[in-house]
């Protein structure tokens, strides 16, 4: 009880952290904000799944991938194809007149309808069952992550190049995405989804509800991502950022363990993208390209790339921020967006956990807790001896 | 005679860009040999423990230890086989402190699920400090590995290939940057180290070679210039020549 | 020459070098020791202006290039060997030595460079990065040293260099000696080889002088015990 | 029979043919671009986001000088568009001159944080564009020497256009070529880009060739843009269109080589060109692009790469 304590709160100060952050989540949001503001947190809360991920691939791992969209948008479509198969067979049903059946194909997309298409493809299949579907919002992005880590992780594709590459897989989903418009909507994506297994998504207490369930799978993410830095596995990761010679020479396969924490952070962007299209009802390949990737990355980079909390703060806030000036000052808020990514960077690289650390140390360690090495105990050691430092 | 070499090397060469910085090379290390190679810089002498350990992929000729071609496998495998290598310059996980990187370093959990669940028992902990106590680190278990000395920091590293109780230990240079006592620190550390495993140290130190060495290897230009005893070497012209100077 | 006075230096927070004062006089050698960690390199690294310095000052020649950029020093008259050697590795052993004559404007390397280094002549179109250690220390000096320094900085010369070559850079910077007006300021830690060099010898310990000693009487057994601890 | 194979081998000849002169245009521009940026992220190490709207402002430059001219002095037309190349550059250079001592002078050493602030500035330089030009596309009115084709042999027609655009790049290659590797200059870029702090204590001002360096870059991409004006019209976002492809040219070269930027621009250009016969555009560009990173696979130095031992 005790080490689970430890590893997945993080101790004291990392149980005040996500106490702070269940509050805001679980109170302050759903009692301040109205039912459309809501529903847009629920928006960002299933960015922030991808944020998550990133602080352990990129934060600890030392691995930056600009094409987590790609897997956020995989999740994505996985429940949105679903999704659209029920409203499709919803419409046949609905609409018993011989005059719709005669126009269109019983229980097709409509955008099927529009590209000529006359039967499912078979890749649509799994979709027409609920438990498939899940595993397969899963399963996609995960297996894909899996390809792309051993291909480039085998090869030491890394740092700059890794991140080049991902951006560029991310823009060869985007267009093909585009250009097989039978099969994925084209441009428009797949719209107008209504119902998950029959509960109409679009009424204000199903909305409520999705939020809440947003935010309980959110917290669930950050207490594996927890999980995983407070074993073993994490601090290879930290060593495999600052010496991955080493690690390899340790007798671990860099590689396998690269493309291990890759699949994590695939998963948790999976998990969000499912929940973005409950959440909002459609999805679409602008969501998914690189603009929004670079976005994610931002979202991690504000809140602080070694913070799981400030991840989901970063996520919340600037995609806020993106909301609110782009309605309030639709021509200055790429200035103001463009110039918080270049002060992030440049004064604060360690975001919004490191700002607090640096400037509140008392407040700041409890609230952005980055599962900090002073919160782990060693029983049964030598004690600590700090005079010895010589040298520098 | 003794056993049979545990290491043999044969015609091992390997070029960059035309220029074969190891040169049909072949030498053996017996079990519980403590070998030192010296040579001039660019001798090829990392070059070589490169190509053991896997860091660099031989061009050809064969490298086999225990019985076993080890010039096919990838690192992490070469690890599993039983050699550990530590580095010219000290490459340790500077974020991490002595603790965990000996932890790390701890040949258990090594693989995905392994590093998921490992547990750090009561041995493990015993072996760190065990360790750690070897190498004259128990006093900073806690120090952020940053924190050491230079000597500390190769003496860290030589602890991190220690846990792994290899049967070939590759050392390159472990003496380099230490005061005169560290090194001979260093140097009971080795001699007590090589029970139970063959060592080869690659060292400038001649004092110190003098100390620890059974055998020492002369490289020159990528091949094998002498073999011998450590009174041999010195003697000899051609090394007098090449390398030690008159 | 060189003065310098109330040098402090500081990594972040730790302060290495306090408050330290030296000079060194026109065609003098000096030679600080010490053992890793007790602010040889720092110093170097201030002196040139890789560090900045804190407070104090660095004066070559009258002139105080405390607040300068590197290259403005190396301009004032300064020229840096690093531990390491520190060559541009794909640049060819030409070209190298040429970056060394930014600060002077010239576009050839002299012929006594050459002559001196007759080895880097043969190699002038290998790149620098596939030299040996000894040839690459050998570059580093020739690199320093057509920029026609006042004051020649060396770092650690003889570290991870053959014993067969440390001799030869013995020899060759007594050589440069002869040739030019040059003071040269080396760290070491191998004492044969300061003993060949060195007109004076100071001992740094914590980033201070502990000992000093001039060439004609120098207390060997003390200095082994200040690089032994 | 052997006359209807006959003339269709001809067509085929023809067809490669033209697909290939296509395919220089695209590699010109590849080219241009690229060269910019291989200096930028080659040598520096700078992940430059906002390459891309360096490409944008050159291009306006060269539309707002081409309606100048039209509008004030019609009889300049035919001589405008060097003059416009010139000015192109001159404000990239500029322009890249105050960002890196605005923000990219800090982040040396931290690659991928360039990345997230050139992002950034990319917004900024795009919404400027956008506020300044507008946000509808407009074209600039080429000289009439520059239209046309030209034709060796019936069937077979080459863009003007397209020649003057590669001519244009082979030139900007050899100009590079001297400044980097012939001249004083380059060599001080080359030792600062190794080794900064050793390249200061050797004398070598590290500041201002950093200065220049990266707005040389921007500069060369400045000239981009004054050459895309004449394949496409322009709009705030027409160089972000470019950005990945520019990257993949330059990371398929080998980062640090200049022959291997030519060779990949090259490469990806005709494939992507020749490929587009058979397939639709974007079919051939993915097919194109999942080439070049299974190679990258297979090869990750890219293309050339230099070989120095460690």
């Amino acid at each position: 009880m005790h080490t689970l304590y430890n590893r997945a709160l993080g101790g004291k100060s990392g149980t005040v952290g996500l106490a702070l952050l269940c509050i805001v989540l679980f109170l302050v949001f759903p009692l301040s904000l109205d039912n459309f503001r809501l529903n847009m947190m629920s928006k960002y809360l299933s960015y922030a799944f991808v944020a998550v991920g990133l602080v352990l691939c990129w934060g600890n791992g030392g691995i930056l991938s600009l094409g987590q969209g790609l897997f956020w948008g995989f999740g994505g479509y996985c429940m949105a194809a679903f999704l659209k198969l029920e409203a499709a067979h919803n419409i046949a049903a609905e609409s018993g007149s011989d005059q719709i059946r005669a126009l269109t194909t019983v229980g097709l997309p409509d955008f099927m309808d529009w590209n000529q298409i006359t039967s499912l493809p078979y890749i649509w299949y799994p979709f027409k069952s609920f438990p498939l579907t899940i595993i397969l919002v899963f399963l996609v992005p995960t297996l894909l992550a899996y390809i792309i880590g051993t291909a480039m992780f085998k090869r030491r594709v890394g740092g700059v190049y890794f991140a080049l590459i991902t951006q560029a897989l991310c823009w060869i989903m985007e267009i093909s995405f585009v250009t097989r418009q039978g099969w994925t909507g084209g441009i428009n994506g797949i719209t107008d989804l209504r119902t998950c297994l029959g509960w109409d998504i679009r009424t204000k207490s199903a909305q409520i509800t999705l939020y809440f369930l947003t935010s309980i799978f959110l917290i669930a993410c950050i207490l594996v991502g927890r999980f995983i830095l407070s074993i073993k596995l994490g601090r290879i990761l930290v060593a495999m950022r600052d010496g991955e010679d080493r690690v390899r020479f340790s007798g671990y396969s860099v590689s396998k363990l690269k493309t291990f924490i890759f699949c994590v952070a695939a998963a948790m962007s999976a998990m969000g993208g499912a929940l973005f299209v409950l959440n909002v009802g459609f999805m679409s390949p602008k969501l998914v390209t690189i603009e929004p990737s670079i976005y994610m990355v931002i979202f991690c980079a504000v809140g602080g790339r070694n913070s799981l909390i400030g991840a989901v703060y970063g996520a919340i806030l600037v995609s806020y921020g993106k909301t609110y000036f782009s309605e309030m000052f639709p021509n200055l808020w790429y200035f103001l967006m463009g110039g918080v990514f270049i002060l992030v960077t440049r004064f604060f690289p360690d975001g919004l956990a490191g700002a607090v650390d640096r400037f509140g140390p008392m407040l700041g360690k409890k609230i952005f807790s980055m599962i900090g090495r002073a919160q782990q105990n060693f029983p049964a050691v030598v004690p600590v001896t700090i005079e010895a430092n010589e040298g520098h | 005679m003794s056993a049979a070499a545990e290491l043999e090397i044969k015609d091992l060469t390997v070029s960059f860009d035309g220029f074969k910085a190891v040169d049909n090379f072949t030498f053996s290390v017996e079990h519980e040999e403590l070998r030192v190679v010296i040579g001039p810089n660019g001798a090829g002498k990392t070059t070589l423990l490169d190509l053991i350990c896997g860091k660099t992929r031989p061009t050809g000729g064969s490298i086999r230890f225990k019985g076993r071609e080890l010039s096919k496998m990838q690192e992490n495998s070469i690890v599993r086989q039983g050699v550990g290598r530590k580095f010219q310059t000290p490459s340790i996980y500077p974020k991490l402190t002595v603790f965990e990187n000996l932890e790390i370093s701890f040949p258990r959990g090594r693989g995905i699920w392994g590093s998921l669940f490992f547990k750090q028992t009561d041995d493990v902990r015993e072996r760190i400090n065990e360790v750690a106590r070897d190498t004259y680190l128990s006093d900073h278990l806690h120090t952020s590995a940053e924190h050491l000395s230079h000597g500390q920091k190769q003496w860290l590293e030589i602890g991190m290939v220690l846990i792994a109780d290899p049967k070939l230990m590759l050392l390159d240079e472990p003496v380099a940057g230490m005061s005169v006592r560290e090194r001979q620190q260093t140097a009971d550390l080795l001699k007590r180290i090589c029970k139970g495993r063959s060592v080869v140290v690659i060292e400038h130190d001649m004092n110190f070679v003098k100390e620890i060495a059974h055998k020492v290897t002369v490289m020159h230009q990528g091949k094998m210039l002498v073999e011998g005893s450590m009174d041999e070497v010195q003697a000899n012209e051609k090394v007098r020549e090449v390398y030690l100077g008159h | 020459m060189l003065d310098v006075k109330n040098l402090q230096v500081a990594y972040g927070e730790s302060q290495i070098i306090n408050q330290l004062s030296f000079s060194v006089a026109k065609k003098e050698t000096l030679a600080i020791m010490g053992r890793n960690g007790m602010g040889k390199t720092t110093l170097m690294k201030a002196l040139i202006g890789i560090l900045k310095c804190r407070q104090g000052s660095v004066e070559i020649d009258g002139l105080d290039v405390a607040k300068f950029d590197s290259f403005k020093r190396v301009g004032s008259g300064l020229a840096y060997v690093p531990q390491g050697r520190q060559i541009f590795p794909t640049l060819s052993v030409e070209d190298n030595i040429r970056t060394g004559l930014s600060s002077v404007g010239k576009r050839k390397i002299d012929d006594w460079i050459y002559t001196l280094f007759p080895v880097l002549k043969d190699m002038r179109r290998r790149r620098g990065g596939n030299l040996s250690g000894g040839q690459q220390q050998q570059l580093a000096i020739a690199r320093a040293l057509v920029s026609e320094p006042k004051v020649l900085l060396l770092d650690e010369p003889t570290e991870g260099i053959q014993p067969s070559i440390i001799k030869d850079i013995a020899r060759m910077l007594n050589e440069i000696k002869k040739l030019r007006d040059i003071t040269i300021v080396v760290s070491e830690q191998v004492l044969s080889f300061t003993l060949e060099i060195a007109d004076r010898i100071l001992v740094m310990e914590g980033g201070r002088f502990v000992h000093e000693d001039l060439r004609a009487n120098v207390d060997e057994a003390k200095i082994h015990q200040y690089l032994a601890v | 029979m052997p006359l209807i194979l006959a003339t269709s081998f001809a067509e085929l000849k023809d067809i490669f043919l033209m697909q290939g002169f296509a395919g220089f245009s695209l590699f010109a521009v590849f080219l241009l671009m690229a060269l910019g940026l291989a200096i930028i992220f080659g040598q520096m190490k700078v992940i430059n986001m906002a390459h891309g709207e360096f490409l944008t402002v050159g291009a306006y430059v060269t539309v707002f000088l081409s309606h100048m001219v039209t509008d004030h002095a019609p009889k300049m037309l035919p001589y405008y568009f060097p003059v416009a190349i010139v000015c192109a550059f001159v404000v990239a250079f500029i322009l890249g001159y105050i960002v890196e001592i605005g923000l990219v002078k800090y982040l040396y050493n931290r690659p991928l944080d360039t990345l997230l602030a050139t992002w950034g500035l990319s917004m900024i330089l795009q919404q400027a564009c956008r506020s300044i030009f507008g946000a509808r596309e407009d074209t600039a009115t080429l000289p009439d020497w520059m239209m046309g084709s030209w034709s060796p042999s019936e069937g077979l027609d080459i863009p003007i256009n397209g020649m003057f655009l590669l001519a244009l790049a082979i030139v900007m290659v050899v100009l590079v070529y001297f400044l980097m590797y012939r001249s004083r200059w380059g060599l001080k870029v080359r030792a600062t880009m190794q080794n900064r702090a050793m390249a200061g204590a050797v004398g070598i001002n590290t500041k201002s060739v950093d200065r220049i360096t990266f707005a040389l870059g921007c500069g060369l991409a400045g000239i981009a843009g004054a050459a895309f004006t004449t394949i496409g019209s322009v709009s705030p976002s027409a160089g972000s269109l470019y950005i990945v492809d520019t990257f993949i040219v330059v990371v398929f070269g080998g980062a640090a080589s200049l022959l291997g930027t030519v060779l990949s621009a090259f490469t990806i250009a005709q494939s992507q060109s020749i490929l587009e016969f058979f397939l639709t555009g974007v079919l051939a560009k993915i097919f194109v692009l999942v080439g070049v990173i299974i190679i990258l696979m297979i090869r990750p130095q890219g293309l050339i790469a230099s070989k120095v031992r460690k």
